[in-house]
């Protein structure tokens, strides 16, 4: 998130996009203001639930409908000493440094034994669950340990902001444990499962892309890196990294019980080999608001242009938003309410725009809604109260048709369903 | 390169071609040697000189030393004659034996029982481990339903008849594994569960079949990596050989056998494709009907033998039939079977004669055997390559579908305000909108009723509403009655029943739309949007946006596709009545400005350009010229199986702007996609990555792959140290029709005709995906220019009778890329167009394509020449190769010129041109005064340009008597015999001689491996290039051994053409390949969509080695033998 | 987590149950050994999935199905002086004091000033958004903010270890913004609402209670206090606590810009009274699970006890395993591995049991299923292939059902479904 405010000097078409797209983020509340400029991901309510749905989907994608891959959960402290950020109690500092008998190397040391190291990413976490994991697939690879979490990173990287600052960052990590004879062909097979899945709900899917990490930026150890990259306005940045690690991280990790690290393969005994698969989720976010941004002419007297976020059916955090026209007030919200209800009850996402007192135009209500990615909009009128009738209006091909109340949560349960598989 | 020091073994021909080493040639020729007349050497020279071709520099080539092996014979003909009649002998034994007999009289009763029966004269019938018997007709059948595991089988021998049952067929069982296993196979030489024959010693047994590769992929031995003694004779292949028909003919034949008007139209419109209407084929005599059939064992036994018509249509159960169906009706399709597996022996005892006579050199036999040996192993990278390409396909598929429903959606946008009345593409489309309907019911009772009751609900509910002020939280109470406002929403969703029955489909969108959503009510896996549409949709150009030359396509069902320029307007139709749509010009007008703008274009040259000297042109011209000549390219490799293609399947691709005919106009921007940003452009490009796995998916996911255990393979292999315990190790036995056309190459419809991997194809690494087992290489190669040679040399042998003197065969001999002087160079020079398309140009000429293709072939690589400059290019083309038509005056005309002392402008040769032909016909007709034409016109033959010989050569054969192949004489089949057909019997010359050539090979490779104990076997042959499957200590040998087959073979073409030498250039391969898979090059990492790591990283498979023969001699110390 | 451990100690049978539920969380991969001692939170793959599930039926509870509550995700990074947590960057500090330059004092400023405070809970974060939420409802009352977030709390509480400890929890929140006119209305209707969510999901509903808190212990400006407990084998714990915090918490997150604050209340203009509810998810979690801990005696003969994890099939971790029995071993293992990917696509999480290599025997299967909680033991064996029968057995009844191999896929799906409304 943090790194778009650095670039939106760039020039052009891009630099439009993006203030555009940040006006837009903060006008519809889904990314606070103010939190572009900050190290912090402050998401509104449809931020919230667009990064969620998004959480959701690579959960049910790299776990739920995997046998081999199983979800963990481990500490944001971390035993790793190489960690930069730490975390420490305030008073504790302040005993051991007004503490006169005490000098200052001795306080230093004193407070670091007090602090605890944050996690900059997930990959320790799922090497230290290794053993157990073990245990649970009777020692058969291949298998992974996936886990979703909050990182601290320090940013020492070039990022407009000073250095040695923290930014924290929903990190989705998959570390796969693989016989060394196979590694190669699993980074492939990862990198283009990686792939298809964030192009699955991209609009423009190849502005998704991927890319070999040339052998002299590989560290020590390590054998490969793919990286997954999205052309943002301001240049392609990585959203996801696949790493080929070897065996050393997790030799390391534990030092001097290599026989309790090895497993069977085929007839030999080996240690696996790790490949680290993480994401940069809220990066990732940013990337899907960028890709479903669409802006359209209107017609070309007036050279207005029509702004949409095309978010994917699944992604979009509102599906439906209810409206209703003017007339008897009372009766047109009670079949509102009626109709909120019901669809909540079946878990769509809906907006109450009927509650708004200050009803806008239904130009503006469209154009609203469109920048906020509502996928149908439900127009409550006079006449639904004659005939049942209601107005659905389309965010992508802006038609709208007249359906029955008695039909219309049928309709979008089965959009929203078969969506999935676009 | 250094040019060695010539030494005692360089000898050079008058022509200054480089000869075989002398050692090379002595012991080939045996002591003979060629002899040079000197007339012909100085025809010869005049003729280079002629072409520009005599005293080019040459390089030399180092000299071969070489100890062959021992030939038999009195020569080289002799030797393989021996060789062949060796190797051939037991099976031809065991087929005359076949022939000769009578069969026993077939069992009425067959046994249900899992594994082999037999039914001995007696009367009585026993389990047997297999039918052990030297010569068998065999038929299998397969319950497709149940994938491929053989179902039942019957085969006969002399002595006795055998049936075989599954053991799926017998056990019913929930599932099955879709694994098949040896165990599962038909054993024709083994017990159950051994791998080995009773007494250790494989024996030499025939099996004959109709279409029998297909059986034989259904026999358990045949999976063995080593291969057992079996061999198999095909009566389709000898039905091809003898009879056969090009797939023209089949046509024809259809519509004279079946009368049937779809016959006819089949034809009619076969000619049409092939663009013959104008020469018309001169089909002067419909006897050849008579003496051929298509392939089909019903047409081929009504042909061979006749009576009662063989009875097929049991059939239909294993093709449609579920296993059920199969049991129901046991007795009855054993019966079927067994009918056919006679009818097959009919066949064969009448073919069997036939074939030997007019194919009568054993090297025709022996070769055939041997390619029915293919043999392709695999390894779990199969599994892998399938999931990858299909993964791959599907998601650019959907990738492409998800383009283009957006590009939908979005115009759908155009409805607000008519904007689409202005849109130079889409103002044509059906825009209407439906209104929607409702039943019209006079206020009944009842719904009075209603509306009351919910007035009063309205009414009555004072509840207060929480939302307008925080009213507080629902009380416990509330929160268990129903709210009013569902109250509410249950009476007005009563008014349902004022909407009709059946809801109407999307009526607010247009009606164009509308046609590309599925119906919500009709279909089960309903899928929102447009997602019906697909790129070969009439709507999708249009969608696009695309242009050709800045010109927005346009579509009518009169001319089909054509694009839109602005101007007048008289072109196009516009209907009477004005209520059809209107064209925008201004629109368009605007689009070619914006596109000449971003061209740099000048505005006046828009204006001023030919193109708007016709304003409004819809012009069809262009997209069915690219068509028919797809077509003439296809059909020129037809197979000879019957094609399935669906009638419709291929007619809806005709004229789309995205066949694959306009993929280079995409790629030089002729062809644009002007909306939708990426969309477009971006499905345009997935179409062209997607085009050969969408074609070929089907075939090659259905390959039939048979798994080996670990016990069941060669110790060779799972004792190696790189056998891996979780690994794969199989093989497909490609269904390979051994002489499946009139040229008698063998058809495959997967891997014949596989092309190599393409960085934007995916799928296209198959062939790659053919892997040795541990322990093992792939040895081949590819045999150099075949065909140009073959065609070359006979042209020389008929010209001068010494190699190189021809320029046609000089340039295929000595011709260099870096000197301008090989055949492509010359022709590209000469015509003005790269190197690559005058490929195009040259095996098409050399197969017999005409000048009217080279025409529409160059104005398919640059569109923008006229018909005019395409027809004097190509007539300049021809002249400069195939030379002009000259004539032999007849007796006739002879005695004529003589008599009217016409003077003669006669060549040296004593021909004359066609003007002069006509000057005298002129001079004839007036001076006489016969009603009846003169036939003046004798011999006609080709003079002056390069190729003229060779053409001469191929049309004296292709118009003798009895056309025959001139190394191995065998003849053409008898349909066409006949006189018509002669593009075909040109054609057929060098095609057929390239099939003796393979054979020669393979006959030659089996004696080697045989001599020198050579541990491998054939694996499969691609048209020029044949490879085989070789333990790995061997492969060095193995690539000695086909270095030496090529050799021989090609000094038995120089042999049986009159030459007693041959250049060293063409004697050995220039490389022969030792890999670990199947590719073209070594080095070729096969990278694709699919495979985007390439095959060292994806499926470890390192680069091969390609040597030369100093490489290989180096290696092997030049010898053959085993062990030094 | 960390309160079990002091308590194991205690007497009778509860003890026997903690030191049992602790083996079985160990064993069955729900918590990772050791963890219980530390400060921290590690899940195995059970307790993962476990933890998951339990997040996101709050989730549903609290935001997807109310029209007027909204997610929002706010940074662990807070502004508030209050928090004692702090992050701070390990070069930064080590320059600082190493800098001979500076006093003590002035190197402890410039450490406060470099570094930032972690939250403690996820109210401030909620308040900061108000502002903006206000405008999302137009200014209309009552609405809420609800987020689940990470918190580092400063254990100085007497739980056992040294004071100045750090520990994480995952908390849920939902700060309720409403007129004060209704605000204790409000604050009833909340408690029975989370009461009632607890109970739904529990085994032994009773064991989940209500409790006031006494004035006494309200803090300053405080109205009320609810709390909802546990009885753990150990004694009573709070597992979620709610709070009418009138509206002085929200005055002092905006000084002095009440008039921002202001909403309607019919014609009245307010400031919203704030109702704020969080609860421990860590704690909720192990409540669920000493819930549906059930011993039973097996045969009276051997006094064994069948050990039964009977977690509501809702949240239960893994609703089916899928095992074979003997026999031709690749065939099972096709039909197996066809089942697996008819569930995993269907989203039902299985356990692939059949890829066990020393396979258990049947009684030893059962009792491990019976820990983890496995609703389902599906058995392939010789006769599926025949039949297509299959062996289905019930956790709860422990009857072994035959199903036919096409109607298990449906029969699952409804039996998981039906058991939400249960």
């Amino acid at each position: 998130l943090q790194h778009s405010s650095k670039h939106n000097v760039s020039t052009g078409n891009g630099c439009d996009q993006v203030s555009l797209l940040l006006r837009l983020c903060e006008e519809r509340h889904f990314i606070s203001p103010g939190a572009f400029h900050a190290r912090t991901c402050v998401y509104g309510p449809l931020g919230s639930d667009l990064k969620k749905n998004i959480l959701g989907q690579w959960w049910t994608a790299s776990i739920r409908s995997r046998a081999r891959v199983f979800g963990i959960n481990t500490s944001v402290h971390t035993r790793t000493c190489e960690e930069s950020v730490m975390i420490v109690n305030y008073r504790t500092v302040q005993e051991n440094f007004q503490q006169d008998s005490l000098t200052r190397e001795e306080a230093l040391r004193l407070f670091f034994q007090n602090s605890m190291s944050l996690r900059s990413n997930l990959l320790q976490g799922a090497l230290q669950q290794y053993i157990q994991a073990l245990e649970l697939v009777s020692r058969k690879l291949p298998f992974g340990l996936a886990e979703i979490g909050l990182c601290h990173q320090s940013t020492d990287q070039s990022f407009g902001h000073s250095p040695g600052c923290i930014s924290e960052v929903t990190e989705s990590s998959l570390v796969w444990f693989c016989s060394p004879r196979t590694s190669s062909q699993w980074i492939d097979y990862w990198a283009r499962q990686r792939l298809q899945w964030w192009r699955k709900f991209a609009l423009g899917p190849s502005d998704f892309s991927l890319c070999d990490v040339v052998e002299e930026d590989l560290k020590d150890g390590t054998l490969r890196g793919i990286k997954v990259l999205y052309k943002f306005p301001w240049g392609l940045e990585t959203l996801e990294t696949l790493w080929s690690l070897g065996n050393t991280e997790l030799q390391k990790t534990y030092q001097g019980t290599h026989s309790k690290l090895e497993c069977r393969d085929g007839r030999k005994v080996v240690v696996p080999h790790v490949i680290s698969i993480s994401g940069d989720m809220d990066k990732g976010m940013l990337a899907y608001l960028f890709n479903s941004l669409k802006q359209q002419k209107k017609t070309d007297s007036k050279q207005k242009q029509r702004t949409v976020l095309r978010l994917h059916p699944t992604l979009t955090p509102v599906k439906v938003a209810l409206d209703m026209g003017r007339g008897s007030n009372s009766e047109l919200r009670q079949v509102c309410e009626g109709l909120l209800e019901e669809f909540l009850e079946e878990g769509i996402p809906t907006w109450p725009g009927y509650l708004d007192t200050l009803p806008l135009s239904l130009e503006n209500l469209h154009t609203k809604y469109d920048e906020m990615g509502v996928l149908f909009t439900v127009l409550v009128s006079e006449t639904t109260l004659k005939n049942g009738l209601l107005l659905v209006r389309n965010r992508d091909t802006t038609v709208r048709e007249t359906m029955h109340i008695s039909e219309i949560k049928g309709f979008l349960l089965r959009y929203i369903y078969a969506s999935e598989n676009l | 390169t250094s040019v060695k020091p010539k030494s005692h073994q360089t000898r050079l021909n008058p022509l200054n071609i480089q000869m075989l080493s002398r050692n090379l040639q002595e012991q080939i020729f045996r002591g003979q040697t060629q002899e040079y007349a000197e007339e012909d050497i100085e025809v010869s020279i005049i003729h280079l000189e002629k072409h520009q071709l005599w005293g080019k520099e040459t390089d030399l080539l180092p000299d071969v030393e070489l100890k062959l092996p021992h030939m038999y014979g009195d020569d080289i003909d002799g030797h393989f004659r021996t060789l062949a009649q060796t190797q051939s002998l037991p099976y031809l034994d065991a087929a005359s034996q076949l022939q000769g007999a009578g069969l026993p009289e077939m069992p009425t009763e067959w046994t249900w029982e899992v594994g082999w029966t037999r039914y001995g004269v007696d009367g009585k019938s026993n389990r047997v481990d297999f039918p052990d018997e030297k010569a068998l007709v065999f038929d299998v059948e397969v319950c497709m339903e149940e994938g491929h595991c053989p179902t039942l089988a019957v085969a006969v021998s002399p002595t006795a008849w055998y049936s075989w049952c599954s053991k799926r067929l017998i056990e019913e069982r929930y599932t099955w594994s879709s694994h098949l296993t040896l165990a599962e196979l038909i054993p024709l030489e083994t017990p159950t569960n051994s791998t080995r024959p009773p007494g250790g010693e494989w024996q030499e047994r025939l099996v004959v079949g109709h279409n029998v590769s297909f059986d034989r992929a259904h026999i358990k031995e045949q999976y063995l990596l080593k291969e057992s003694k079996l061999r198999f004779l095909d009566t389709m292949s000898l039905h091809m050989a003898v009879s056969g028909l090009t797939g023209f003919q089949r046509s024809l034949w259809m519509a004279s056998k079946h009368g049937k008007r779809k016959g006819l139209q089949e034809v009619k419109e076969h000619m049409k494709r092939l663009g013959r209407r104008s020469e018309g084929p001169k089909i002067g005599s419909w006897e050849w009907v008579d003496i051929s059939s298509i392939n089909n064992l019903a047409d081929v036994h009504a042909l061979y033998v006749g009576g009662e018509p063989l009875k097929k249509e049991a059939r239909d159960v294993f093709v449609k039939g579920k296993m059920s169906d199969v049991r129901n009706n046991f007795q009855e399709l054993m019966q079927y079977c067994a009918s056919d597996v006679q009818a097959t022996h009919e066949v064969f005892t009448e073919q069997l004669p036939l074939f030997l006579e007019r194919c009568p050199h054993p090297v025709t036999l022996a070769g055939m055997l041997e390619m029915g040996m293919c043999y392709l192993p695999v390894n779990q990278s199969w599994g892998r390559y399938l999931e990858d390409a299909q993964d791959t396909y599907e998601e650019l598929q959907r990738e492409m579908k998800k383009s283009l429903m957006i590009l939908a959606d979005d115009a759908c946008q155009l409805l607000e305000d008519d904007r689409y009345k202005d849109d130079p593409w889409l103002w044509d489309l059906d825009w209407d909108v439906q209104d929607f309907k409702q039943k019209k019911v006079p206020v009944s009772k009842k719904k009075a009723k209603q509306e009351e009751e919910m007035t009063a609900a309205l009414v009555n509910n004072d509840i207060p509403y929480y939302w307008d002020d925080d009213f507080g939280s629902p009380s416990e109470e509330e929160e268990n009655i129903p709210h009013p406002s569902g109250e509410l929403l249950k009476k007005l969703k009563e008014t349902i029943s004022c909407l009709p029955k059946r809801r109407q489909h999307l009526p607010a969108h247009p009606g164009w739309y509308r046609k590309l959503c599925v119906k919500m009510s009709e279909a089960k896996d309903w899928s929102p949007g447009a997602s019906l549409i697909s790129l070969q949709m009439r709507v999708t150009p249009k969608l696009m946006g695309l242009t050709w030359d800045g010109f927005p396509l346009h579509y009518t069902d009169q001319h089909g596709w054509g694009y839109l320029v602005p101007g007048r307007k008289d072109n196009l139709e516009i209907s009477e009545d004005h209520e059809g749509p209107v064209c925008p010009y201004r629109e368009i007008e605007k689009v070619y400005k914006e596109y000449c703008d971003g061209k740099g274009k000048g505005q006046s040259q828009c204006q001023d350009g030919p193109l708007s000297v016709d304003l409004m042109l819809t012009d069809s011209t262009v997209w069915q010229t690219v068509e028919e000549i797809s077509r003439l390219e296809v059909s020129d490799d037809e197979t000879g199986v019957p094609s399935k293609r669906s009638k419709d399947g291929n007619d809806n691709n005709v004229g789309s702007p995205f066949s694959k005919d306009f993929l280079s106009k995409m790629e030089d921007g002729t062809l644009q996609a002007r909306r939708g940003g990426t969309n477009g452009t971006r499905a345009l490009e997935i179409n062209k990555m997607i085009s050969f796995w969408r074609n070929a998916q089907k075939r090659i996911s259905s390959q039939m792959v048979v798994w080996l255990r670990r016990g069941e393979q060669p110790r060779s292999v799972s004792r190696h140290e790189d056998y891996d315990e979780e690994g794969q190790y199989g093989a497909i036995l490609p269904r390979v029709i051994t002489a499946g056309t009139v040229t008698r190459r063998a058809v495959e419809p997967t891997w014949l005709t596989a092309s190599n991997a393409r960085k934007d194809r995916v799928g296209s690494e198959l062939k790659a995906m053919v892997q040795v087992p541990p322990g093992y290489h792939l040895v081949g190669a590819d045999v150099d220019s075949q065909e140009l040679w073959i065609a070359a040399v006979l042209g020389e042998a008929h010209f001068a009778g010494m190699h190189g003197c021809t320029a046609f065969g000089w340039m295929t001999l000595q011709g260099k890329k870096s000197q301008g002087t090989d055949l492509h160079s010359r022709t590209a020079d000469a015509v003005g167009i790269s190197r690559e398309h005058a490929k195009v140009f040259n095996y098409g000429r050399i197969y017999g394509a005409g000048q009217p293709f080279a025409e529409r072939l160059l104005m398919q690589f640059n569109h923008r020449l006229s018909q005019q400059e395409a027809g004097s290019k190509a007539q300049q083309m021809y002249a400069l190769t195939k030379g002009l038509r000259r004539y032999h005056l007849s007796e006739e005309g002879e005695w004529l010129v003589k008599e009217l002392k016409v003077d003669v402008e006669r060549d040296d040769d004593g021909t004359i041109s066609l003007q002069e032909l006509r000057r005298i016909s002129k001079l004839a007709t007036q001076s006489t005064r016969r009603k009846r034409k003169w036939n003046l016109a004798g011999k006609r033959v080709w003079a002056g340009g390069t190729e003229s010989e060779m053409f001469n050569k191929l049309e004296n054969i292709a118009h003798s008597d009895e056309p025959a192949t001139p190394v191995l004489s065998c003849r053409i089949s008898r349909a066409l015999e006949p006189s018509a057909f002669i593009t075909s019997r040109v054609n057929w010359v060098v095609q057929s001689s390239a099939v003796d050539y393979l054979h020669l090979m393979l006959v030659a490779m089996r004696w080697l491996f045989e001599e020198y104990d050579i541990d491998g076997r054939f694996c499969i042959s691609i048209h020029d290039e044949v490879r085989y499957l070789v333990r790995s200590e061997d492969r060095d040998r193995a690539a000695l051994a086909l270095q030496i087959t090529n050799l021989l073979i090609r000094c038995m073409f120089a042999y049986k053409l009159g030459m007693r030498d041959l250049p060293q250039s063409v004697a050995f391969f220039s490389a022969v390949d030792i890999d670990q898979c199947l590719r073209k090059e070594v080095t070729m990492d096969c990278v694709t969509p699919s495979n985007p790591s390439g095959v060292e990283r994806r499926y470890g498979i390192a680069q091969g080695e390609a040597l030369d023969i100093y490489q290989i001699i180096e290696i092997t110390k030049g010898s053959l033998a085993k062990g030094k």
